[in-house]
Parts: structure tokens; C-alpha cells; sequence
């Protein structure tokens, strides 16, 4: 096939992006070059819309020991253990075919995280679908369940917590992000730099297939009316095949002979390939004859852009490749040596004896095109004035009732049993809670993980939406006990050619940074996925954020869950009744204009910390941050997890009971407390300046407030665990 | 009447249990085998009695629900 | 007390058992499927996973190791042998335990704490254990027991129905059965009781900050047995 | 040469998930669909030229492996 304009176009590549090429090359490429060419300028992988503004993102920290730029972030967690984690996008083939789509989500992100040598001990996933009541909404969420469920399942991991969410925005095109953390060896950890001449360049994993080729144009590929030509692309996941991956790869480093490791994602053997040498400032030979492949007379093409998952590329040492080979043989994978690493600087391929692809890796690499895209800012939304009559008509119960069971604050339950979440052995907090925690294996230490998004608040405000989830995170994570250490993000955006969504992505991208950068609490890995559009009709900005903190003795866990009668319940933090944006707002004013609650990070930060003391000095019997919803939401959770009561003070100050007690403002936590502690608690909120109201009082079985409410925790309960199971059953 | 389907993986398409199934047979000495691909089969009694009509019907069905038509083929017999 | 953990590719309950085992006296073992022979021990264990991913029928591909015959072997001449979720799958499929476990009735895989009634404890498992309720945990797709009306009525002739699911007061019923299984049966022997299969996972609640602690009661009183 | 194998669940074992798929299509507004049963298909390509002897192997697989007699019938096509 003769390459020209046309055919680079198809490819994905704009003309000027061609002309480039042909520049660069001084000559026009190949078929299989140009393939290579879109590949790796894709936005996918070369990140060229984003670039700019990721720069931004506040990465450093004490902790940090790996930022972003390699498979996965590092962040040390004491002693010799580091955590590797990461989020990854899987959308558009979860759209597609959502078992297979969101399998092979959970797999690759897995891989990320074992590349660098670390056994993955937990899996999340913030998963995001278009109205309940939308004709594809259920099937797509029975189907990434089960592909969740089923790869980690197999795998052996667990799933101990993630996020749900329901929006028209994701009509046509659900958000499916996986996130995986890993423990590793702070000294045994394995990057993807290459280094070192003629050194062997091995593969192993699976076999290469056809399978999703072109899977990381499709990744920046609007949906059309076409999508059902694009279908074959989609792979399938053999979680089995990883499994043994995983237990080989692992076994293999135990021993001196890595020098780099990568694994096959989007864009398979050529990214891979690319980034080892392009990191390790080398150049790399590989003969395609030698790529195990399970189809016969597979082109170079098709070998090059093959994403046949669970395959793995590593540079060895040289004269290991014979021990190498007897662990991939014990575990029944494919190993084969199909290059190695050369002083070129050139990616050169080798197809049955002949020279068929020969490009400088700065060429696909650094000289890959980078955008300064147009963007627009956002102006902060006009307050709603609220009449008040608009309350008069309204009761405590029936708006409490409706807003526990809204799709979007209901129990999770019928998703995550679904999950093996207790697998390994060493889960301590299941999904259900603030944030999942699993114990360091063998040791006092535990790790929690949550990952949280709010898109409505980043619609109606970008800069304070991405502040609002980096500071939701970092409460789930306190609310559990734990000190948050770092985290990793998933910017899900429509298309960026498009200067609103541009715009929503570089303002969340600077509100992410300033609150992490407040916090402390850096972005040590992620991912963009754009082009999340369906004809013309783009997704709410979705930026997903995945949190990670440490307990030092899992025994101080936090949970939830009301523990005891007659004790107190505390609200950190001041309610100042901000109702726009809230569920309260859109579902029972039928409101949703207006600027999301504002973030007050000095609050958050203090708060934050003040909860943590206290929990240190064993206060805290129960604890839960207050999210969508607002306090009477929050404490109905945690009467139904505890299977306890509550008795509101009925002098609690209030200007509107529906504002106090559904409003969604920041920075507050719901803490229970022994009634005989509450003195030294007082002081020490106050020490530290840290507003605070007490609620109430823990009673046996109902929620009361005043004559004007008074109903069984069951009632609650029942509203709350049964709105997800009956939609999915019936 | 009863109508049956054959649903299989498109060829290219990864089979994972094919390809375990084919290795422990070799495993077990059935040297011959070359290779195995699982598909699904179904038997549906449907209440139509017009053959055309009920194929016409289960066409459909696959369609719509049986077969996932992004991996998958489908084969009424 | 000397125990072997089998191993199969896809396995991935085997180093929580381990764990189990050691934490209450055992001296543990791990075999891999590939090999021949046994150690010489007092108890197998095939613990649970998705030996080779599910694929076909669970545990059917690994029910063709090489080990298996050992495991058999080992099992004919008396020793206990204990299959837990997918190693019960595997249990059946070499024919050691009778029927088969099926999909769970609503097609989903479940993983959740249940409770189950001892029903029988004249054997080597639950001879003078200290709770009759168990609550353990489950996680699986593949538990619904099954088998033959002919073979259900050896198998209640023989008291060889192990465990139950039950409600928290002992009470069997529907309600309580999470997967469909026939009779709600969680767990069965072989005629001898010397091979035990069930499906929830002790090894998953030895301490109690996990799902809970009965699965210590059940480890504990194994070894006691065992001796 | 390939040969082709159907297993089925023996009549009077449940199948469940046939029963979901067979509510499903009636949900779907299939009316007529009175049961589904589901099964598995196997296309085995071996190096056996000898049909009967193929097929005799073939044979030997579903007893050992490829079916479970306990709950399942297989034909060869
Ligand atoms: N897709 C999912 N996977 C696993 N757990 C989930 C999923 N969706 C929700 N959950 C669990 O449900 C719980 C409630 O989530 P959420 O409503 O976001 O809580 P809150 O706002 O109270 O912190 C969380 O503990 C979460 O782990
Ligand atoms: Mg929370």
C-alpha cells in the first residue's frame, strides 16, 4: 500500500502532523513506519494535548520516591516497603464491549503496577454510567461488574473499594477507570529505562494476535455513527495467562538479570519498545520473526500494533537468558529473545531477514507534537437565592428517604459482592466504606485507597471541582485513620480540540494541583482519556482521583459504624449551607445551577489534622467524612452501618433545617465520641481552632430530631440498601 | 419446535479456554490436537410453530442478545 | 502435624492457607502440581482460586495434574484430605467427592460472610468443635451443589452432607441459601470422612480484624483432631 | 480435520443460566420463547486424517475431560 496524505489520515494523523513526519524522515514513511508514527503521536501515548498542563501538577513530596513518568508511582511507606500504584482509563472499550472492556482495564493496570516489581495487594475502580434510566445503562453496568469482578476475581486481588456513579453525560460513553496498588521492596524496584549495548531484548506473556489493533487510536477516537466498524478492535482478556504472568515476572526478579521491564499497553510492542530505548537514550533492533504469534502470516504492521494483552518486554542481562527462559517455561508462558538494544538511537525492524522499519527514536518520542491548545476559563457560577417558601412545603423524612436512595448515594453493595474483597487475606476494611484498608502483609502496617470524581462540582466550576476531589480523597482517607501520603489521577475530558473542555481540563488540572500542593499530598502517577464524546455531546469533566494513606498500626483503624449508645456525635468543620450543586439542590429544588460549595483549604488541612490527632489519642470511636448529601445523609450512614439510632440536639443553630442538614460545604468530618471524653476532646478541637457543633446522641434504633423527625433506622436502611438490587434485578 | 445456535468466537479472536482445554489434552497424550475453540450452544423451544417464522425469531434473538456480535459469531442450525 | 498445600497454576488461596495453617501448629508445605509425589503429612489441602482460570469447567483442568494421582492415592488409604471453594470444585471433578458444584443460581459471583450449620461430627473435622454455627465466608460463582436424586439419598444415608448455609440462628431455608445450592449444602464428605470439601473459606477469618474469627474455631479444632 | 462437539446439560439438571437468558428474551418481548437450555461447542481441529479414528479420540476426550457425565450428555457431530 502506497503511503500518502489520505492514508495517515485514516490513521489518525492530521496533515500537518504527515508533513512532519515526511520532514522529519526526509523521506515518506512506510506503511508499517507510519502506523508506528500514529501510534506514538497519538494522544494516547504521546500526551501532546495535555503535556503543557500536566507540567503543572505538584508531584514532589518526602514520600515520594517514583513521580509521574514511569509505569506507575512509588511512595515510601516505611521501613523497606514503598507502594507502587496507578489509575488507568479503560472507556471506550468498556462502551464497546463492557465485560472484555472493563477485564482488560483491570489487567492492564495490574501489569503497570507488577512491571516495577511489586505484588499487587488491591484493586479500586471508579466506574461511571449514563442515566438510570437510559436503555444501555444497566447492561453496561452488569457487564463491567462482572469484567471487573471477573479478571480480578481470577486473579487473586482484591477489590476492596471504588466509586459509582449515574449521569446523563455518560449516555454514550461510560467512564471505566481501574486503579491497582502494589507492595514492593523500596530497593527491588524495576524501571522501564533500558540501559546498556546489545544487551538481549526479550518477550514473554501471551502470544500476539490481532487483536486491538489501532486500540490506542480508538482510545482518542470520538464515537460515531461508525462505532460498529471500529468493534473488532476490542481484545480479550485472559486474566488466567496473567496470573502466571504475574507470579513469573515476579519470580524472575528475585534474580539479578533485569535491567528494564515494560509492559505491553496500548500500542503494544511499539510503545513499549519505544519508551525503553527512547528513556534509555538507546536504540533497539527487534526481529518481528521471532514475536510468538498465534495467527498465521501476521505483517509487521499488524506485529507492531498488535494489543494482545498479558505480554511483557524486558531487557536482560546478557547470558541469563537461559534461567530467564526455564521460569517463563515452568509457568507455561512464551519467551522469546527478538532483539537488543543497539547504540543507534533508531528503532530498527527485522522481518524475515529484511530490514522493514527504520525510524530515529527522538523522532517518535521527544519530537512527538506537542499542542498549546485553546482554552476558555470558566466564570464562577451566581449564587441561587433560595425563596423561602420554596422549604415550607418540604419534610425532614420524605427529602431524607428520596436522597438516600438516589442512585448516586445508595449502597454499593450489589456491585462489590460481586468482587472477591477479602482475597489474600489481609483486608481489614471492605468497599462500603470511606476508603478501603489492607494490612501490610505480615506486619502492623495498613494501607487505604479510595478514588473519588465529582464531576458535577468540576462542570459547574473546573478550578474548585478539581480542589474538591483532591480534598475528598484526602478526607476519606482520614476518616479511616490513615495519613494520606500521595496520589494518582484519571482526567477523563471530552474532546480537547474544543476550547470549553480545554479549558475544563487546565483549570481542574490547577485545582487538583494547588490543593495537593496545600496538602502535601503530591500526584505521583496517572492518565488523561479525552475524546470522551459521542456525536458531539462530550462528558462532564471527570477527573478521578485515587488516594493512598498509611496506618502505622492497623489496629487504629477507623470505621463508620456507630459503635455505642449514649455516645456523641461531633460535626468537625462549619455548615455554612451551601446548597447549590447538591443532591438536595438537583433533586428536590429541581436546581442545578449555581457554583459548587467552596474550598477553604486551610480548613481542610487543619481538620483534617485535628481528626488525626484525635483518632491518635484513641477519641474516635467511629468517623465519617460528610460528602454528597450533606450531615443527615452522613449520619444515616452511619446509623445503618452500626445498626444504632440517633438523637439530633434539638438546640443545634440553624438557619434553614434544610440547609444545615443537607447542605454540602467542605472540610467536615462526623466524629463519635465517648460522652466522657468530650471535654478533652473540646479542648483539643479548640486548641487546634477547629469549629465544631455537637449533633447529638447515640440511641438505640431511631433518627430524631425535634417533633420533626422520627423514623427507624431500618426504614433508612431499607431505602438505602434496596434501590441498586432492585434496578439491577427487575 | 426447537431451534438451535452455535455461537462462536470470530477467528482471531483470543480463546483463553481453548487454548487451556487443547493444552491438557495434549497433556493427558491426545497428541493430535491441533488446536480447540469453545463456543456456546443453545437450545431454544419456542411456542412458534412456522419453522421460517421461529428461525426468523432466534435470528433476532441472536442478534439482540445471544451472540456478542463484536467477538462473536452465530450459526443457526 | 504435618500439611501439604497444593498448588495449581491460577491457584490463589494458597498463601492464605498457608498462612492459616502455620498460625494454628501446622507444618506446612507447598506442592506444586507438577510434581509426583507427596511429601509424607497428615493433611492435603487444595485451596482455593481459579486454577486454570475456571476454563472449561472449574476444576476440571487441574483435576488432570500430574499431582492428582498422589492426592488420590493419599485420600484411598485414609488421609484427610480438604478441599476449600475451588479446591472442593476440584475435589468432585476427580470424583473423590460426589456431584458437582454449578453456577450459583443468580449468576453472580458472590463474596459475602455467611453462616453454616455442623451437621455431622463424627469425623476426624469438626469432632468436638466448639460452635455448631459457623460464620464463614464465601466467594465464589461456581458453589451451587448439585447431583443425582439417587445420590443425594447415599449421600443422607451416609450423614455425609458436611455443612450447611443457615441463618444466624441455625435455621436452614431458602433465605439463607446464597447460591442455590441442593439443601443448602456448603460442604460434604466422602463416605469415609476423610476427605471434606466446602466452599466457604475459613482461612479468610483467623483474626479478628478480618470478616471474623471462626475460622479459627475450625483451624483449631482440626489440628486437635489431627493429632 | 476438525470435528465438532456439542455438551448439553442432562434434562432434568437445572440450568440457570438458561433460565435468566430465557426471561431475559421474554422481557425483551420474545413471547414465544417457552425454554432455553444452554450448552458448550467444541470445534477440535486434529492431525488424525482417519475420520473413525478421530473420532474415536475425540470420543475419549468428552469421557475424560471435555464433558462431566455427572450432569452432562455430549454428541459429536
Ligand atoms: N464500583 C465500586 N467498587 C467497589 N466499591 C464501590 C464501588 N462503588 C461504590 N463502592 C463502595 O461504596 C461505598 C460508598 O461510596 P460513596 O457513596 O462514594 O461513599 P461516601 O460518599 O460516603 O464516601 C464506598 O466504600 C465504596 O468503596
Ligand atoms: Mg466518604
Amino acid at each position: 500500500m502506497e503511503v500518502n496524505e489520505q492514508v495517515a489520515i485514516d490513521h489518525g494523523l492530521t496533515k500537518e502532523e504527515f508533513k512532519k513526519i515526511n520532514d522529519l524522515l526526509k523521506r515518506t514513511p512506510n506503511l508499517t513506519e507510519l502506523a508506528i508514527f500514529s501510534a506514538m503521536w497519538n494522544e494516547h501515548c504521546s500526551y501532546k494535548s495535555s503535556r503543557k498542563h500536566l507540567k503543572n501538577l505538584h508531584t514532589k513530596g518526602s514520600k515520594v520516591i517514583q513521580g509521574p513518568g514511569e509505569n506507575a508511582g512509588v511512595i515510601d511507606i516505611g521501613d523497606e516497603d514503598a507502594i507502587v500504584f496507578k489509575i488507568e482509563s479503560h472507556n471506550h472499550p468498556s462502551f464497546i464491549e463492557p465485560y472484555q472492556g472493563a477485564a482488560t482495564g483491570v489487567g492492564g493496570i495490574m501489569r503497570d503496577v507488577f512491571t516495577m516489581g511489586a505484588r499487587p495487594i488491591a484493586n479500586l475502580n471508579s466506574i461511571h454510567f449514563g442515566s438510570t434510566q437510559h436503555r444501555k445503562t444497566k447492561n453496561l453496568l452488569r457487564g463491567v461488574v462482572k469484567g471487573i469482578g471477573g479478571y480480578g476475581n481470577c486473579i487473586g486481588v482484591p477489590t476492596i473499594a471504588g466509586q459509582t456513579n449515574f449521569d446523563e453525560s455518560y449516555n454514550g460513553n461510560i467512564l471505566v477507570n481501574a486503579m491497582t496498588l502494589g507492595l514492593v521492596n523500596k530497593k527491588k524496584i524495576f524501571y522501564s529505562k533500558a540501559a546498556g549495548l546489545n544487551k538481549p531484548v526479550i518477550y514473554v506473556g501471551s502470544k500476539t494476535g490481532r487483536d486491538g489493533i489501532h486500540g490506542a487510536s480508538m482510545a482518542s477516537a470520538i464515537f460515531d455513527d461508525k462505532i460498529e466498524e471500529k468493534k473488532p478492535t476490542v481484545q480479550v482478556g485472559d486474566p488466567f495467562t496473567e496470573k502466571l504472568l504475574l507470579e513469573a515476572c515476579l519470580e524472575l526478579m528475585k534474580q539479578d538479570s533485569i535491567i528494564s521491564i515494560q509492559d505491553m499497553g496500548a500500542a503494544g510492542l511499539t510503545s513499549s519498545s519505544v519508551e525503553m530505548a527512547s528513556k534509555g537514550k538507546l536504540g533497539i533492533e527487534l526481529d518481528l520473526s521471532k514475536v510468538p504469534c498465534r495467527e498465521d502470516k501476521m505483517s509487521p504492521y499488524e506485529i507492531m500494533l498488535s494489543e494482545s494483552q498479558e505480554r511483557m518486554l524486558i531487557v536482560l542481562e546478557n547470558g541469563k537468558e537461559q534461567k530467564a527462559k526455564e521460569i517463563f517455561d515452568k509457568w507455561n508462558l512464551d519467551f522469546a529473545v527478538i532483539g537488543k538494544t543497539t547504540k543507534t538511537n533508531k528503532l530498527e525492524l527485522i522481518f524475515n531477514n529484511k530490514k522493514v522499519a527504520e525510524i530515529p527514536i527522538d523522532f517518535l518520542a521527544e519530537n512527538a507534537p506537542v499542542y498549546d491548545r485553546k482554552w476558555k476559563k470558566s466564570k464562577l457560577p451566581q449564587k441561587i437565592n433560595y425563596p423561602k417558601q420554596i422549604f415550607k412545603s418540604l419534610k425532614l423524612e420524605s427529602c431524607l428517604l428520596k436522597i438516600i436512595s438516589n442512585p448516586n448515594i445508595c449502597e454499593k453493595k450489589w456491585i462489590w459482592e460481586q468482587y472477591d474483597h477479602t482475597v489474600m487475606g489481609d483486608t481489614i476494611q471492605k468497599p462500603g466504606g470511606d476508603a478501603g484498608v489492607v494490612r501490610v502483609h505480615g506486619t502492623n502496617k495498613a494501607v487505604a485507597a479510595c478514588v473519588d470524581s465529582s464531576a458535577i462540582y468540576c462542570f459547574a466550576h473546573p478550578l474548585t471541582g478539581g480542589k474538591q476531589v483532591v480534598c475528598e480523597s484526602w478526607r476519606n482517607l482520614i476518616s479511616v485513620g490513615s495519613k494520606p501520603i500521595a496520589i494518582t489521577n484519571c482526567l477523563n475530558f471530552g474532546n480537547p480540540e474544543k476550547e470549553k473542555n480545554m479549558g475544563e481540563f487546565v483549570e481542574c488540572v490547577n485545582g487538583i494541583s494547588e490543593a495537593a500542593k496545600y496538602l502535601d499530598y503530591p500526584v505521583v502517577s496517572g492518565n488523561v482519556s479525552f475524546y470522551n464524546e459521542t456525536k458531539d455531546k462530550g462528558i462532564k469533566p471527570t477527573p478521578s482521583i485515587g488516594g493512598v494513606g498509611l496506618l502505622k498500626d492497623y489496629r487504629n483503624m477507623l470505621s463508620m459504624d456507630l459503635k455505642k449508645e449514649e455516645s456523641i456525635v461531633l460535626v468537625i468543620g462549619k455548615t455554612e449551607g451551601h446548597l447549590d450543586q447538591s443532591v438536595f439542590s438537583r433533586t428536590i429544588l429541581l436546581e442545578n445551577k449555581g457554583p459548587p460549595p467552596e474550598i477553604n483549604l486551610f480548613n481542610e488541612k487543619n481538620n483534617g489534622e485535628t481528626v488525626l490527632k484525635l483518632a491518635k489519642e484513641n477519641y474516635i470511636l467511629s468517623c465519617h467524612d460528610v460528602s454528597v448529601g450533606g450531615i443527615l445523609i452522613a449520619l444515616s450512614k452511619m446509623c445503618i452501618k452500626g445498626n444504632k439510632g440517633l438523637k439530633l440536639n434539638s438546640n443545634i443553630k440553624l438557619h434553614n433545617k434544610f440547609s444545615y442538614f443537607f447542605s454540602e460545604d467542605q472540610g467536615r468530618y462526623l466524629i463519635e465520641i465517648e460522652k466522657k471524653n468530650l471535654e478533652k476532646v473540646t479542648e483539643i478541637l479548640k486548641q487546634n481552632s477547629v469549629h465544631f457543633e455537637e449533633l447529638g446522641i447515640v440511641i438505640k434504633d431511631k433518627l430524631q430530631f425535634k417533633d420533626e423527625l422520627n423514623i427507624s433506622i431500618n426504614d433508612i436502611s431499607k431505602k438505602y440498601k434496596s434501590w441498586l438490587k432492585d434496578y439491577m434485578v427487575n | 419446535m426447537k431451534i438451535k445456535i452455535i455461537v462462536t468466537l470470530k477467528s482471531g479472536v483470543l480463546d483463553p479456554q481453548g487454548k487451556a482445554i487443547q493444552q491438557t489434552l495434549t497433556g493427558m497424550g491426545f497428541n493430535d490436537v491441533k488446536e480447540v475453540r469453545q463456543g456456546k450452544y443453545f437450545d431454544i423451544e419456542t411456542n412458534e410453530s412456522d419453522e421460517a417464522k421461529a428461525k426468523k425469531n432466534v435470528d433476532e434473538m441472536c442478534k439482540k442478545l445471544l451472540a456478542n456480535l463484536v467477538i462473536e459469531d452465530y450459526k443457526i442450525l | 502435624m504435618r500439611s501439604s498445600v497444593i498448588i495449581f497454576p491460577g491457584s490463589n488461596c494458597d498463601r492464605d492457607m498457608d498462612v492459616a495453617l502455620k498460625k494454628y501448629g501446622f507444618k506446612n508445605h507447598m506442592i506444586w502440581h507438577n510434581d509426583i509425589t507427596l511429601p509424607k503429612c497428615d493433611l492435603v489441602v487444595l485451596p482455593g482460586g481459579f486454577s486454570y482460570g475456571d476454563y472449561l469447567r472449574c476444576g476440571s483442568i487441574a483435576g488432570k495434574s500430574k499431582i492428582i494421582q498422589s492426592v488420590i492415592d493419599f485420600a484411598k488409604s485414609g488421609g484427610l484430605v480438604l478441599g476449600i471453594c475451588n479446591g472442593f470444585q476440584i475435589l468432585t471433578e476427580t470424583g473423590l467427592l460426589p456431584g458437582v458444584l454449578q453456577q450459583n443460581k443468580y449468576l453472580n459471583f458472590i463474596c459475602r460472610n455467611v453462616h453454616v450449620k455442623v451437621n455431622d461430627k463424627k469425623n476426624k473435622y469438626f469432632k468436638d468443635i466448639s460452635k455448631d454455627i459457623l460464620e464463614l465466608h464465601i466467594a465464589h460463582n461456581e458453589g451451587n451443589y448439585f447431583c443425582s436424586e439417587e445420590e443425594l439419598k447415599v449421600i443422607e444415608d451416609n450423614n455425609q452432607i458436611a455443612l450447611t448455609y443457615c441463618n444466624s440462628d441455625g435455621s436452614n431455608n431458602k433465605d439463607s441459601n446464597p447460591n442455590g445450592a441442593l439443601k443448602n449444602i456448603a460442604g460434604i464428605f466422602n463416605k469415609e470422612k476423610n476427605v471434606l470439601g466446602m466452599m466457604p473459606h475459613p482461612e479468610r477469618m483467623i483474626d479478628k480484624y478480618l470478616s471474623g474469627q471462626d475460622g479459627s474455631v475450625f483451624f483449631e479444632n482440626l489440628i486437635r483432631n489431627s493429632k
